[in-house]
């Protein structure tokens, strides 16, 4: 672990995050939920206050002061999330609430117009239920069938089976996780968005995850269509970001009807603003949107390089010893991988497991993690899970490790 | 170092967690259903069989889960043996109020249930215990499924 | 403006809103823009940061502490918000992102699983854009037909073309603004909802600038649907409510699809959760649905007697001191009025007025105020609004009629 | 009061805000267009008449709106006379980023809408100012709408 303490100096970052300093039951919080939710910064902390104390109105419709500024302030967020993407223009950042609701836009707008009914949409046997459901419901309401690249043992793409999918040329869209948030699993995406568009079909990236571990382009990846999650980077619940090609958000209809998002409303016929306020109906989530972007300047100054380092070796030191405990069997064993670890113990259920520790003061995760089908194809009915931020220590999987084996004794 | 959930993961739940004994699936029964809490992947079947005069004659289960939920499912059917519907019915009221509350006013009507009584302290394992108990209401009124939440 | 004096110590109020001390341009901020949107009380700037700084987590999945708490913090805005609204059960309320959001979900679920083509969904001719284009949208895609229930010349909906809109028994659905965003206007609730269950439609209240100046019952109104957006009041961006009956809310099928909503999710089939959690697909707005509670804390601890006693002077106050502005029109003169009034000058467009007030630190709006159809029904291409708060104080509005004499002057 | 506003507020600003020169819908023209500023409830048409050289031979316009943008469409129309659809273009460039950021490098060759320059300490008006010119824009492209944003 010592390289990743050349890199980033890890008792400054913890300082950033007062959270970490919180007691849970009179010990010292062990946060390794971070996949769920990661904590917030300071400086996220303050741009939200700084924005209600000091300079906070409705945005895009005022004339005055306080509009204009929070208007700008928000603005900037586009500007920054086109910045973090490499997206070509800041028309293409659409602002949603989250992932979900991204993904829905996207199944709603371009599945409902684009896909016609008797294509199919794939997606990958390691989906989280927001890249499986609103496919269900497309399917179900517009005729697109729904087909699922199987994942192998090892918990990556089948790359074969995936490609095999493609055969009747009947695929419109892929629809598939950058990283699983069970296994941690990295996708390739650029292979799989060339073979989608030697296919003839366009493709979306859950980033849900990824964003958090590494650096994404989208232009690099060639991608269609990206979305993340404000509040797993370090940002305010209730924001997250589509982004899209500018041709398909042009030929996309809208999704939600409201203030925004018109250029002129009668009752007989209405017309639709520019992208991407088109997709942009009601008050946004201001507060939020200047809120990410601290949280977005906040990854940039620690900087991707100095995090995916941490986490990957903080990831190699949890495999290690968690592997060292018996009885133990940890899901997927990806070549490339994010800092998320799910396993099981032989002797204990994962939601006892999550229970002991959390007396400890250790926050995992346990369940299926909004993953049901992947559970199905592993064989379990859920698994705990250890997930790891920028500011997760070597100490702190050690605690987890050394619990897990007091655990293990508890229930023998 | 665990000696602080001692008051959940009592003896008494960590056996019946670990071998139950009623959790078996009837072979003759009235009526059946399934109870899933989907935040966990939790699953409880629970089979019925009534007795003439129309109270339960038998219950057996079986259970994808945590020892609480397993533990649950084994004293809920030695609670419930031998009891009307409505008398069940109003059991389960009873049952999920001390789950909720940790308190139990009239305890000795249910003593069986008492190892479960410190699962309060647990806010996220209340459904863990109760996921039996809403199967077993779904199976008595002809349900299908019921969902702990 | 003595009795409010009495009520309430609007100098303590105002020290709870950080923002109303700022200067804008050297000069006293005077805001005039709550319509739009409010500002925010310490308490609820409080109670976001104590949850990013004190006790965060991704909810409802966690067995850990911090989720817990997490999960009982936010789980308990809906009882506040059931409260709030009188609602029978917390069950029946919905959280979303905004008003906006809330018609939408109605427009999509209600309107496409149980509206039948054919049938007709009535408006007034004084709703917000997003009270109108889901239901424009609706009737493209669902063959409904979108009827306009006129106003009358004083701002007030026309009970008998409202009533003859029922004649031939084809309307499912009332939608309809419980107060004018730009008149003002009360609309008669109880009235408008026995007239739409007589002809057995449901009714949906609009209820964004109603809910902030007085005390809503959906049960005495006998509502089926209202919603609100926290924004307005005083609470955060990004969090709404729909409350909706509970026999109503079962019987549709979920919006958004997703991680939260579900009872379980195999490739084949998928079934929802209970209501409300079906309609919340995704991670919520954790951090704003707890502001959001100790807005609605705010509120209880002033008081809706007060509040509504306090605008309601404010409003008399505002109505007579513009009226003695030579050149002016006051557009709207409703009986049942909250704390907003549009005015138009001969002298000068909406626009230049609202610039020059700013640059004296007032802040009002100027445009159409997302209601297009209904500045064309006024005959206006846009009106200058001022718009009332707990904290407005009379001087303020002093302020503001003194200045737009000033600028009478300017563009004479 | 208002001495601060006269920098954009200036005489030729009112003057041709509330009696524009150019305010006229051509009885004969070649192409028209209409600009919408949707948060404001601003219009402007715009109607032209193309010389023999395709260059512009007369603009006419007909707005709602404040003195901004009425003020901005009469001086377009003066500044655009003979102008080649190229040159308008670049014109309609450089005014957009003076007005976006109250510099222009070659003031000189559009000194006719030099009242406008103070519109960039007013955020929210330019697109007021610019308005006139998307519909403009749109003319020359054959389009029927734009909107300012
Ligand atoms: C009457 C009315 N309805 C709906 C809305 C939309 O609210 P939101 O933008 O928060 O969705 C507003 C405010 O903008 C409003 O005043
Ligand atoms: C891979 C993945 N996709 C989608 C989501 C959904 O994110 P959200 O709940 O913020 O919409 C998550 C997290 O819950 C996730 O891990």
């Amino acid at each position: 672990m010592n390289d990743t303490a050349q890199i980033f100096d890890i008792t400054a970052i913890r300082a950033e995050f007062p959270i970490l300093s919180q007691k849970v039951r009179d010990k010292d919080l062990v946060f390794l939920d971070s996949a769920a939710s990661a904590q917030k910064p300071r400086a996220v902390i303050a741009a939200m206050v700084g924005a209600m104390e000091t300079q906070y109105a409705n945005i895009h419709r005022g004339l005055h002061w306080m509009s204009e500024r929070t208007t700008e302030a928000y603005e900037l967020t586009r500007d920054a999330a086109a910045r973090l993407l490499n997206a070509r223009d800041r028309s293409e950042i659409v602002f949603v609430r989250n992932s979900t609701e991204a993904i829905n836009l996207v199944a709603h707008s371009y599945g409902r117009a684009i896909l016609k009914p008797g294509q199919a949409v794939v997606i990958s046997g390691m989906e989280h239920h927001s890249n499986i459901v609103p496919w269900q419901m497309l399917r179900d309401s517009h005729g697109i069938e729904l087909r699922v690249a199987d994942i192998t043992d090892s918990g990556e793409l089948d790359m074969a089976a995936y490609e095999a999918l493609f055969a009747d040329g009947r695929v419109g869209l892929v629809a598939i996780t950058h990283m699983s948030n069970v296994l941690g699993t990295y996708t390739p995406a650029g292979r799989i968005a060339a073979i989608a568009h030697a296919n003839g079909a366009k493709v979306l990236f859950d980033g849900s995850q990824a964003i958090v571990h590494r650096r994404i382009d989208v232009q690099a990846i060639d991608a269609d269509f990206y979305c993340f999650t404000g509040h797993k980077l370090y940002g305010p619940t209730g924001i997250g970001v589509l982004w899209a090609r500018r041709e398909l958000l042009d030929a996309m209809p809208p999704f939600l009807g409201g203030g925004e998002m018109i250029a002129s409303v009668s009752y007989e016929r209405t017309t639709w603003a520019e992208v991407p306020h088109k997709f942009e109906a009601g008050t946004p989530a201001i507060i939020e949107g200047i809120g990410l972007h601290a949280a977005i300047e906040f990854i940039e100054s620690v900087g991707y390089p100095a995090i995916a380092a941490h986490e990957a070796a903080l990831t190699d030191h949890a495999l290690a010893k968690l592997s060292a405990i018996e009885g133990i069997t940890i899901l997927g064993r990806a070549q490339d991988r994010g800092g998320v670890v799910s396993f099981t113990l032989d002797q204990a259920h994962p939601h006892d497991v999550a229970t002991l520790l959390d007396r400890q003061g250790i926050a995992v995760r346990a369940g299926q993690h909004c993953a049901e089908p992947l559970m199905r194809r592993l064989g379990v009915d859920g698994t705990a899970r250890a997930s790891f931020g920028i500011y997760t220590t070597p100490a702190e999987i050690d605690a987890l490790a050394t619990t897990l084996e007091r655990i293990r004794e508890f229930f023998a | 170092m665990f000696e602080d959930v001692r008051d959940l993961y009592n003896a008494e739940i960590i056996a019946r967690g670990r071998r139950p004994r009623h959790m078996t699936r009837l072979a003759a029964f009235d009526t059946t259903a399934r109870g899933d809490n989907p935040m966990c992947g939790d699953r409880v079947q629970v089979w019925l069989k009534y007795a003439a005069d129309g109270s339960i004659a038998e219950t057996g289960f079986d259970a994808r889960g945590c020892d609480i939920s397993k533990a649950s499912a084994d004293l809920m059917v030695e609670a419930v043996q031998n009891r009307s519907p409505a008398d069940t019915r109003a059991m389960f009221e009873r049952f999920r109020a001390m789950a909720q509350s940790g308190q139990c006013p009239d305890c000795a009507a249910f003593a069986p249930l008492k190892p479960l009584a410190a699962v309060h302290a647990y806010p996220s394992r209340v459904k863990c215990a109760t996921l039996p108990w809403h199967a077993l209401m779904a199976a008595l009124e002809g349900a299908k499924d019921a969902t702990s939440e």
